[in-house]
């Protein structure tokens, strides 16, 4: 399974692994979309930890995945990021308007909740 | 500098084949004894030239991917991704960070990324006739 | 039935890539999902085929190995080992458990190991002009 | 380190790993007679626990040593074999010649000095 949800009061939290990249990015935005829209989570966690290959697809998948779910007011914060995940999240200046954090459970205090 | 190993690969433009470039490219690249890093940042500028062929050099349609790969004795490793496809009208404009023909989910770092994650890039394309993408990255090792 | 993958390699045929050929087959199998008995049997009998290429067909000349790799609807997959090097007189004998020309760290055993790792194995091979191996090896899969 | 060679008492143990195949195995061959050599074991123990792969390559190492180390007099004996190994084994006869255990401390009773 290359995305685990997971709804924790206003939280949705989408478990990431495997490979991301033009083949497996769409599966797992339609996985994450059809979950946001159900729970309209106030935010959306999306956890990097477990993949082991990003590309710039990566880039698409967040800033769709941050699109979809403002769309119903919600916010989005990535976390876990791979040290080559994090340089190409930055490249495309993603990091102006998504949180990032090291872990799950991190003390940078960028989020609301924590 | 002398080649010390080489391979070259035709395969079909599918997006499944994607993960397979990088593998292969990965599993070449291992003889030279590469950090985890090296390797990490060789499948990610892989990912990218090959995923270009299948997104934008042939859309839908069938078609082919070049794949072939030098090992030279410094440790320099040579990797040429070609295709046969639509081209490139204007190669510098199409590797300025962010631009992309695509929209939707592409974000148009693919060559910024390749870039970025290689020692240096060459992008040879003509329109009509197809693109060539040529990455080349030192592997320093872990000896 | 209908192919829906295929690759197609030349490399040298140098000890260094028997291993790259067992990872670059295992990574285009993946596709189809297979068991880790299923990946272990198919690097195998590859093992086998890319190793006869360089020990039997070139001896210690440069030589190439034409690898390719068809993947089928019904989880069939085809591998083919070629190479351009001495041929086999006589392949029924060569074929036979333990025979074999080399002696030494040789057992004989690399035909028969193919055959028991694999489903089908053909194998075509004229004096002075080269063999192609041939494996068929249908993945059930996990799923 | 491809084989981790461990000398006690009249033992010599040789712990593989990695793949072996026709490329690996010279080394392999070499570290190992080079041993025997010096310590001239009363018994070989080849442990291929950790043994990641192994074609017909496999069959003329174990063959080799056991010759080698014949000629001063010692016996060598194989464990840890995966499944797929311990069927091409069997295949080439050794199995008659060559003891085989499951586990380097296995109870299946094959050995003299256990
Ligand atoms: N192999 C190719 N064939 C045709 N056009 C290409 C190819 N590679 C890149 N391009 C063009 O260059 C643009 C920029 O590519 P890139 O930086 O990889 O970003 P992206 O793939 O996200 O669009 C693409 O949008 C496309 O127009
Ligand atoms: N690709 C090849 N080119 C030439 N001769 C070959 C080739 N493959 C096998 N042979 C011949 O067939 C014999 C048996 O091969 P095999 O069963 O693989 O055992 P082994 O490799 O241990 O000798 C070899 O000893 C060799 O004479």
């Amino acid at each position: 399974m290359p995305v685990q949800l997971t709804a924790q009061g206003k939280t949705l939290y989408a478990l990431l692994s495997g490979d991301i990249d033009h083949h497996t990015a769409p599966a797992l935005r339609e996985q994450i979309d059809s979950a946001v829209t159900e729970y309209r989570p106030r935010l959306l966690r999306l956890d990097f930890s477990l993949v082991g290959f990003m590309d710039s697809s990566g880039v698409g998948l967040v800033m769709g995945r941050y699109r979809h779910n403002a769309a119903f007011g919600g916010e989005t914060e990535v976390c876990g990021l791979s040290r080559s995940a994090e340089r190409i999240m930055k490249m495309s200046g993603l990091n102006k308007i998504v949180s990032f954090r090291k872990t799950a459970e991190g003390s940078e205090g960028h989020g609301k909740d924590q | 500098m002398e080649k010390i190993n080489e391979f070259r690969m035709t395969l079909w433009a599918r997006s499944v084949n994607e993960g397979f470039c990088r593998a292969a490219v990965a599993a070449f690249a291992a003889q030279a004894d590469p950090t985890a890093e090296e390797i990490s940042d060789i499948k990610t500028a892989v990912s990218e030239a090959v995923t270009n062929c299948i997104v934008h050099a042939y859309r839908k349609a069938d078609g082919r991917i070049y794949l072939s790969c030098q090992l030279f004795r410094d440790g320099r490793l040579r990797i040429s991704v070609r295709d046969a496809g639509c081209g490139i009208a204007d190669v510098k404009k199409a590797r300025e960070p962010l631009f992309t023909t695509m929209g939707g989910d592409r974000s148009g770092l693919g060559f910024s990324v390749m870039e970025s994650f290689s020692d240096k890039l060459t992008v040879r394309s003509r329109v009509g006739k197809g693109t060539t993408v040529i990455l080349e990255k030192l592997i320093r090792g872990r000896a």
